[in-house]
C-alpha cells in the first residue's frame, strides 16, 4: 500500500475562490492510502515545495497528489520536488482543480464537490503508480533547418558558430527568402540586400553549413536526437559543383518569356536562370516546364555555351538520407491571394498591386531598376493610395481573409509612403488605416516622421471600392474623422495584403507530428515561456512559420531557436520519456496487432522459450517494445486483445481506477 | 425545467496534447460547462480501451465522451485514426444492443479550441440529461 | 448426409500416416451418443479405424486446436478442414499462431452440419441411435419404439443455412469437388434487429444475454479467442470475472469478446454452435462484420493470409463515429 | 422609449452584433448613398451600440439607404450594417404606426435614370 500525501493548492484565489480547499483536503484525508493531507496558498512556490519535501520525510510518503493547476503547467515542477525529496518523480499525480474545475464552475459547492472527486481519482491512480526510470538515447550532433529565408539563415549561422554541423533545405534555387525581395527595411531604411547578402555569403562559406537548395524534405522518421530525414534534391539539370554562375547560359537561352517569380511576374526570365545576382548558391537552374530541350529535345544551347560543362539534361531527382538531432522549421510566409477581393479591382487593373510587388517596383534590382512606374503604362504615378488591412483582421469570410493582424503591414506601408514622398515629392500619398500599430523600438517615431516630415496623408477609414476608369483608378473611401466619403483619382493602389504561412508548412507539420493552429501557424510549446519550441520534442520554430513577424523579431527568434538547438546538441545523451509501452511476454500471443498500429515501428518480435508447468519448454513469438523509439501513445494497448501490452504511467488498471473513483 | 432534474455523470477521456489542452484553454478563458463532466487524461485518444468505456457505464456513468486531436493532427500521427475506427465500431455495437446512441460521443477538439470544448460539453451534458439516468448498462452492485 | 464418406477420410489419414507425411491426425471421434462427436489426436491406424468418425455432427472447427497441438508436437499433423474452417486457419496464420510447416491440411467438402438442439427439439431427449440417409436423419430414442425420420434440411445449423462459402481458401490437398463462395443472407437477421427501436433491441439482448451462464464455451471454441490468457481471467486486467453476477457483466463479457475478435472473426459460427443456452452470439460478431463491411469496405477475415484487419488499419477519409448513426438515420 | 430596451431589440431583430465592429469604416467607404445620408452605415453600428438611437429614428438617412447590401458584402468583420439600418427603420415605422411611403407611391419617383436595383429596393422597403 502506498503512503500518499495530498497537497491542495489555493492558487491564491484562483482555486480557493470557487473551491473550498479545506474541505477538499479534509475529504481526501479519508481516501485509501492517504496518510497526510493539507492545503496551502501557492503549492508551486518555494515554500509550497518545501512543504511537500518536509511531508515526504516526516510521513514517509511514497506517493504525492497535488490538487492544483493543469499538469501541463506544473507536473514537471512537482516531479522535480518529489525527486528532490528522494521520491521517484513518477510517483506524483496532479488533480487539475483549476483549469478544469475552479475556473469553469461558478458555484463553490459544485466546485468543491468536483474538486474532491478529481482528487479522489488522482489518489486512486497514484495508489497504482510504480516508480519509473527514463531510458537514455544518443544525440546525433547535426541540425536540420527547413527554409532558407532570413530565419533559417540566422538559425543556421548561430548553430554553426557553436561548432555543430547544420544543413539548410530550401525549396527555391537560392536561399534568401522574402527578405531578398525587399527594398529597404524599416525603421532604419537600410537596404535589405545590403544587410542580407553578406549573411548569405557567410552561410555559403561556413564549413559547418551545407545548403540543399531546390530541395524539399520528403520524409521524417525518428524522434528527438535521432531524426532520420530524407531530402529530395530536385533535378536542376545543372551540376551544382561545376557551375560557376557566370550566366552565359542565361544570356544565350532563347526561351526568355517565362514569368519571373522573383519579381512576382512583373517581368520575364529565361528558362535557365539564376534568380538574382547575389543568389547563394550562385548556380543556374533549368525550369523544366519552360525548357525546350527538356520538353521536346530541341535546343541544347546552354550546354553548348557552358564552358564548365555543367549542364546535364539527364539529371534526376536525388534522395539524400541524413540523421539529425534537431530540426528547425523556418518555412516562412506568403502574402494571401487577392483573387477574392473584387472590390479592390486587383485582377482588373495592373495598377492595383500588393505591397510585395511594390517592393520589387522600388527595388533598384527590380523590373523597373528602381524607378517607380505604373505597371500598366510605365508612367510615374502622381497619386498613390495605400490600403491597409487587406485580408487581415477579417473574420467575415475564412476563404477571403485572415482573422489575425498581419503585424508587419503598418510599418512597411509607412516605409513605402515615406520613400515615395522622399524620392518623388510631387506625388500625393494617401494611407487608409483602421489602426496604426507601431509597437516596436523607434516604430511610432518612424510613422510620425512619415506624417510630419514627409507629408503622407493618413486617413482613418477604409477604402470601399476601386474602379478602373480610363487610366485612373477611382478610389471610394471613408474618412471617419471628417465624417465624409472621399473620392480619389489614383494612379496606383497598393494593397497591404495579409500574410499567411507557406503552403508547405501543413504537410511538413504532419511529417513532424508538430501541431498547428487553425491558421496553419506552428504552435509553440508554450505561448509565453517556450515560444521557439514546438510541443514535439526536438522540433524548433523560427520566424513567420510561428506567427507574423518583422525582420528584427524573426532574427531574434532565429537566434533563440538556435540556442535551444545548441543546448540539445550539446548533450551526449537524452533521457527519454519513461511512460512507454511494455509487453507482458507471458500473455503475449505474438499476433502482430500491436506492431500494425505502432506509428513509430517501436515493436518487434522475437521467439522466446517458455517453461511450461509440466516442465516442458515451448517457443513462442512475443512482442518487444523499444523504449527509445516508443513515444507512449498507447495505440498498441488497445489493439492487444489479451491485454499483454500496457503503458507506463497510464496503465489500464490506473485508468480504470480513475474511472471507478469518478463514478463512485 | 424539471423539478427532479437528474444530474448526469459524464466521463470525458481527453488526449493530453489537444483536447486536454483545449479543456485547459476553456478554463483559461473561463468558459463555463457543467461540473458533471469529469476529465480523465490519456496520452492519446487511442489509449482509450473499449473496456474503459464499458467500465464507466458499469459504474454508473450516464455518458462517455472521447476527445482527441483532429484527424491528421494527432501528436502521434495516427492514433486518432484508430480511435475513429474503434469507437465507430464500438458505439455502433452499443447502439445495436439498445444503448442510446446519445450517451456516447467522439469529438475532435484541438488545443486551440477551448470554446469548442466548452460548447461540446454543454451540448453533450444537455443531451445526456434529457435521456435521464443510465439504466441499461449500470451495475447495481456499483451503485451507492 | 455428407458426400464424402468416413472411410474415404480414414483411408486418406491412414495412407498419410503410413507414408510418413504426417505423424498424427487431428480428427473427430465417436462420443457416447451419435451426436456428441469430439476432437481427438489419432496416432495409429487402429485408433482411426476404431474411433474416427465423419458425419453430420462433425461441426467442430479444428483450426484452433492447431495452436495448442503444434507447438509441443514435433511431427507434422494432418488436419481435415471444412471450407469454413479454412478461413479460421488462414486468420490464425496471419496472427502467427501456429507453424504452417507442422501442418498438413486436407480440405474436405461439407454439406452442412446438424444443430443438435434443433434435432432434440423434434425428437425429444433420450437419443440412443442415429442413422443418416441421403435426405433424412433417422433417430431412435429410448422413449419411442420406432425411429423418427427428421429432414436433414430442417435441422441444419444456422451457420450452415447461411453458409458463406463452400470454397476452401487454404489446403495442401483437396478431397472431393471445390465449391464456391456463396452470396448468403447472413446479415438479414442483423438488419432485422437494427430495424428495431432501441427499446426493442435492448429487450431482445437482455432476454438473450441474461441466459448466459458464463461457461466460456463460446470463448473456448472460438478460433479467434486464442489468447494465452484471456483478459477476463487476468486479475491484473481490472475486468477479471469468472461468473457474471448480473446483467451488466454478461454484456461486458460478450461486447468485449465480440470487440476483441472484430475484424478477425471469420464468422465460423462456433460460438453459437457450442452455446448450451442457445444464445445467438454470432449476431454480435456479424454486426461488427456488417459494420466493418459498410464503413470500410468488404472484408472477409481469413480470406487470405497476411491481410490487415480493419481495426488495426485506417484511412484518412474514414467516417466519423457520429456519422455511423447519421447514415443509418438517413437510410431508415 | 427606453433606449436600452430598444437597443437590445434592434440587436435581436437584426441579428447584428455591433461589438464585432472594428471601426474601419469600410461600410461607409463602399456605400453608394453616402452623400445622401446624414448618418452613415458605420455610425448606425456605433450609435446603436452606444444606445444613441433617437437621432437615427428621426433621421432621413433611414430612407436613403438603398438596401444594396454593399456594406454587408464588404464588411471584414461580418457585422452587416444594412441589417441594422433595416431594424432601425422598422422600429421607426412601428413607432409611427404607418410607413413613410407605400409601394404605390414609388411609381411617381421613377425616371429612366433610376437604377433597377433601387426600384427593387424601394419596393422591398415600402411594402412592409
Amino acid at each position: 500500500m502506498q503512503r500518499v500525501g495530498v497537497f491542495v493548492c489555493w492558487c491564491g484565489s484562483n482555486i480557493a475562490g470557487t473551491v473550498d480547499v479545506q474541505a477538499v483536503s479534509d475529504a481526501l484525508k479519508n481516501e485509501p492510502g492517504v496518510v497526510f493531507s493539507t492545503n496551502y496558498q501557492y503549492m508551486c512556490s518555494q515554500a509550497g515545495q518545501d512543504m511537500i519535501k518536509d511531508a515526504v520525510k516526516e510521513h514517509n510518503l511514497t506517493g504525492i497528489v497535488v490538487c492544483s493547476c493543469s499538469p501541463r503547467m506544473h507536473e514537471a515542477t512537482f516531479r522535480k520536488t518529489a525527486a528532490a525529496a528522494g521520491l521517484n518523480p513518477y510517483m506524483v499525480e496532479i488533480a487539475n482543480i483549476r483549469e478544469q474545475c475552479s475556473w469553469v464552475h461558478k458555484d463553490i459547492q459544485t466546485g468543491t464537490e468536483k474538486a474532491i472527486i478529481l482528487g479522489k481519482a488522482a489518489v486512486a491512480k497514484v495508489n497504482l503508480n510504480t516508480p519509473l526510470t527514463p531510458g537514455e538515447s544518443p544525440v546525433t550532433k547535426r541540425a536540420l533547418v527547413i527554409g532558407g529565408g532570413i530565419a533559417g539563415i540566422q538559425t543556421a549561422l548561430d548553430i554553426a558558430d557553436a561548432g555543430f554541423p547544420v544543413d539548410i533545405v530550401e525549396k527555391k534555387p537560392t536561399i534568401g527568402g522574402k527578405m531578398a525581395q525587399l527594398d529597404k527595411t524599416f525603421p532604419t531604411l537600410d537596404c535589405a540586400a545590403c544587410i542580407l547578402t553578406p549573411k548569405m555569403v557567410d552561410v555559403a562559406q561556413n564549413e559547418n553549413i551545407r545548403i540543399f537548395s531546390y530541395s524539399e524534405v520528403s520524409e521524417i522518421k525518428g524522434f528527438v536526437g535521432n531524426f532520420d530525414v530524407t531530402i529530395k534534391k530536385n533535378a536542376r539539370y545543372v551540376k551544382e559543383d561545376i557551375c560557376t554562375g557566370c550566366g552565359a547560359c542565361v544570356e544565350k537561352c532563347p526561351m526568355k518569356k517565362v514569368p519571373n517569380e522573383f519579381n512576382l511576374g512583373m517581368d520575364n526570365r529565361s528558362a535557365i536562370y539564376i534568380p538574382f545576382a547575389q543568389a547563394v548558391p550562385k548556380v543556374a537552374t533549368i525550369d523544366p516546364s519552360a525548357c525546350n530541350m527538356l520538353k521536346n529535345g530541341k535546343c541544347g544551347l546552354c550546354s553548348k555555351v557552358c564552358a564548365a560543362g555543367a549542364i546535364d539534361y539527364t539529371q534526376k531527382d536525388e534522395y539524400i538520407q541524413e540523421k539529425y538531432g534537431a530540426i528547425v522549421v523556418a518555412t516562412g510566409f506568403n502574402p494571401i491571394s487577392m483573387d477574392k477581393f473584387d472590390e479592390f479591382a486587383y485582377n482588373q487593373s495592373k495598377d492595383v498591386i500588393t505591397s510585395l510587388e511594390f517592393e520589387r517596383l522600388t527595388n533598384a534590382a527590380g523590373p523597373t531598376a528602381g524607378h517607380l512606374e505604373r505597371p500598366s503604362d510605365g508612367k510615374s504615378p502622381k497619386t498613390i493610395v495605400f490600403v491597409q488591412c487587406v485580408g487581415s483582421r477579417c473574420d467575415a469570410c475564412a476563404e477571403k481573409g485572415k482573422e489575425y493582424c498581419s503585424k508587419i503591414c503598418c510599418m512597411y506601408t509607412a516605409k513605402h509612403a515615406m520613400l515615395v514622398r522622399d524620392k518623388y515629392p510631387d506625388t500625393d500619398v494617401y494611407v487608409f488605416y483602421i489602426d496604426v500599430r507601431t509597437p516596436g523600438k523607434n516604430f511610432d517615431e518612424f510613422y510620425r516622421r512619415a506624417v510630419e516630415e514627409y507629408g503622407v496623408k493618413y486617413v482613418k477609414g477604409m477604402v470601399g471600392k476601386v474602379t478602373p476608369e480610363g487610366d485612373k483608378l477611382k478610389v471610394q473611401a471613408s474618412d471617419l474623422i471628417e465624417n465624409k466619403q472621399l473620392h480619389i483619382d489614383a494612379d496606383l493602389v497598393v494593397l497591404a495584403a495579409a500574410i499567411e504561412p507557406d503552403k508547405s508548412a501543413r504537410p511538413l507539420a504532419t511529417m513532424l507530428t508538430a501541431s498547428m493552429d487553425t491558421n496553419d501557424f506552428f504552435t509553440e510549446a508554450h505561448p509565453k515561456l517556450r515560444p521557439v519550441e514546438s510541443p514535439t520534442a526536438g522540433v524548433f520554430l523560427s520566424g513567420a512559420c510561428q506567427g507574423p513577424k518583422d525582420i528584427p523579431e524573426t532574427v531574434s527568434q532565429a537566434g533563440a531557436a538556435a540556442s535551444k538547438v545548441i543546448g540539445l546538441l550539446a548533450k551526449d545523451k537524452l533521457t527519454g520519456n519513461p511512460c512507454v509501452a511494455h509487453s507482458n511476454e507471458l500473455m503475449c500471443n505474438g499476433c502482430s496487432s500491436c506492431e500494425r498500429v505502432c506509428p513509430y515501428g517501436a515493436i518487434t518480435y522475437e521467439d522466446k522459450e517458455f517453461r511450461m508447468p509440466d516442465r516442458t519448454t515451448k517457443i513462442r513469438r512475443v512482442a518487444v517494445v523499444n523504449p527509445a523509439v516508443c513515444q507512449g501513445c498507447g495505440a498498441c494497448t488497445v489493439a492487444c486483445p489479451s491485454g499483454a501490452m500496457d503503458l507506463n504511467g497510464f496503465a489500464s488498471n490506473q485508468i480504470m481506477a480513475e474511472v471507478d473513483a469518478i463514478c463512485k | 425545467m424539471q423539478i427532479n432534474e437528474h444530474k448526469p455523470l459524464i466521463v470525458a477521456f481527453c488526449c493530453n496534447w489537444c483536447s486536454y489542452a483545449g479543456a485547459d484553454l476553456a478554463g483559461n478563458n473561463r468558459l463555463n460547462y457543467p461540473a458533471d463532466v469529469k476529465i480523465i487524461r490519456v496520452p492519446c485518444s487511442c489509449r482509450v480501451n473499449p473496456m474503459f468505456v464499458l467500465r464507466a457505464f458499469q459504474r454508473g456513468a450516464d455518458g462517455v465522451i472521447i476527445c482527441g486531436c483532429h484527424p491528421g493532427d494527432c501528436h502521434y500521427t495516427s492514433g486518432n485514426y484508430y480511435t475513429r475506427r474503434r469507437m465507430a465500431a464500438l458505439f455502433s455495437m452499443l447502439d445495436f444492443l439498445g444503448i442510446e446512441k446519445e450517451r456516447t460521443r467522439v469529438e475532435w477538439v484541438s488545443a486551440a479550441e477551448g470554446a469548442k470544448f466548452a460548447a461540446t460539453m454543454n451540448d453533450f451534458v444537455e443531451k445526456v440529461t434529457a435521456l435521464g439516468e443510465n439504466k441499461r448498462l449500470e451495475d447495481l452492485r456499483c451503485k451507492k | 448426409m455428407q458426400k464424402i464418406t468416413q472411410n474415404q477420410l480414414i483411408d486418406k489419414a491412414v495412407s498419410l500416416l503410413a507414408d510418413g507425411t504426417v505423424s498424427a491426425v487431428l480428427g473427430w471421434s465417436k462420443g457416447e451418443f451419435g451426436y456428441d462427436v469430439t476432437p481427438k489426436m489419432f496416432k495409429t491406424e487402429k485408433e482411426l479405424r476404431q474411433d474416427f468418425v465423419w458425419n453430420d455432427f462433425c461441426g467442430a472447427n479444428f483450426s484452433k486446436y492447431l495452436v495448442s497441438k503444434t507447438d509441443r508436437f514435433d511431427g507434422k499433423i494432418l488436419v481435415f478442414l471444412k471450407p469454413c474452417d479454412t478461413y479460421s486457419f488462414n486468420q490464425l496464420l496471419t496472427e502467427h499462431r501456429f507453424d504452417r510447416e507442422k501442418v498438413y491440411a486436407v480440405g474436405i467438402p461439407c454439406d452442412g452440419m446438424v444443430d443438435v438442439s434443433k434435432l432434440k427439439a423434434v425428437t425429444g431427449e433420450g437419443i440412443s441411435e442415429i442413422k443418416e440417409t441421403s435426405e433424412n436423419i433417422l433417430v431412435s430414442t429410448i422413449y419411442e419404439d420406432k425411429a423418427i425420420a427428421v429432414s436433414f434440411k430442417d435441422v441444419l445449423l444456422e451457420r450452415c443455412i447461411n453458409c458463406k462459402s463452400k470454397k476452401h481458401v487454404a489446403y495442401d490437398e483437396l478431397m472431393g469437388d471445390e465449391g464456391e463462395i456463396i452470396d448468403s443472407a447472413r446479415f438479414d437477421e442483423v438488419a432485422k434487429i437494427e430495424a428495431m427501436t432501441p427499446d426493442e433491441r435492448f429487450a431482445f439482448w437482455q432476454n438473450e444475454l441474461s441466459r448466459c451462464i458464463r461457461c466460456n464455451a463460446c470463448r473456448d471454441a472460438c478460433p479467434a479467442c486464442t489468447c494465452e490468457k484471456c483478459v477476463f481471467d487476468n486479475p491484473a486486467s481490472g475486468v477479471e470475472n469468472k461468473a457474471p453476477a448480473n446483467s451488466f457483466e454478461e454484456k461486458m463479457f460478450h461486447i468485449i469478446r465480440a470487440y476483441h475478435v472484430a475484424g478477425r472473426c471469420t464468422d465460423c459460427g462456433e460460438c453459437s454452435r457450442v452455446c448450451p443456452q442457445n444464445i445467438p452470439l454470432h449476431l454480435l460478431n456479424r454486426k461488427f462484420i456488417k459494420d466493418i463491411n459498410e464503413f470500410y469496405g468488404e472484408y472477409q477475415a481469413g480470406a487470405e493470409v497476411g491481410s490487415r484487419a480493419p481495426l488495426v488499419d485506417y484511412t484518412t477519409e474514414d467516417l466519423e463515429p457520429g456519422e455511423v448513426f447519421d447514415r443509418r438515420d438517413i437510410d431508415a | 422609449m427606453n433606449n436600452k430596451y430598444l437597443r437590445e431589440e434592434l440587436i435581436r431583430e437584426s441579428g447584428v452584433n455591433p461589438k464585432k465592429c472594428m471601426k474601419c469604416g469600410k461600410c461607409s467607404a463602399t456605400c453608394p448613398a453616402y452623400d445622401e445620408m446624414e448618418y452613415h452605415p458605420h455610425q448606425f453600428v456605433s450609435m446603436v451600440e452606444s444606445g444613441d438611437i433617437q437621432p437615427l429614428l428621426q433621421s432621413e438617412s433611414l430612407y436613403k439607404c438603398l438596401s444594396c447590401f454593399a456594406c454587408i458584402e464588404r464588411c471584414p468583420r461580418g457585422v452587416e450594417p444594412a441589417k441594422l439600418v433595416e431594424a432601425v427603420r422598422l422600429a421607426a415605422i412601428r413607432k409611427q404606426g404607418e410607413n413613410r411611403m407605400t409601394a404605390n407611391d414609388v411609381a411617381e419617383f421613377l425616371d429612366e435614370d433610376v437604377p433597377q436595383q433601387l426600384i427593387v429596393s424601394a419596393f422591398r422597403k415600402y411594402s412592409k
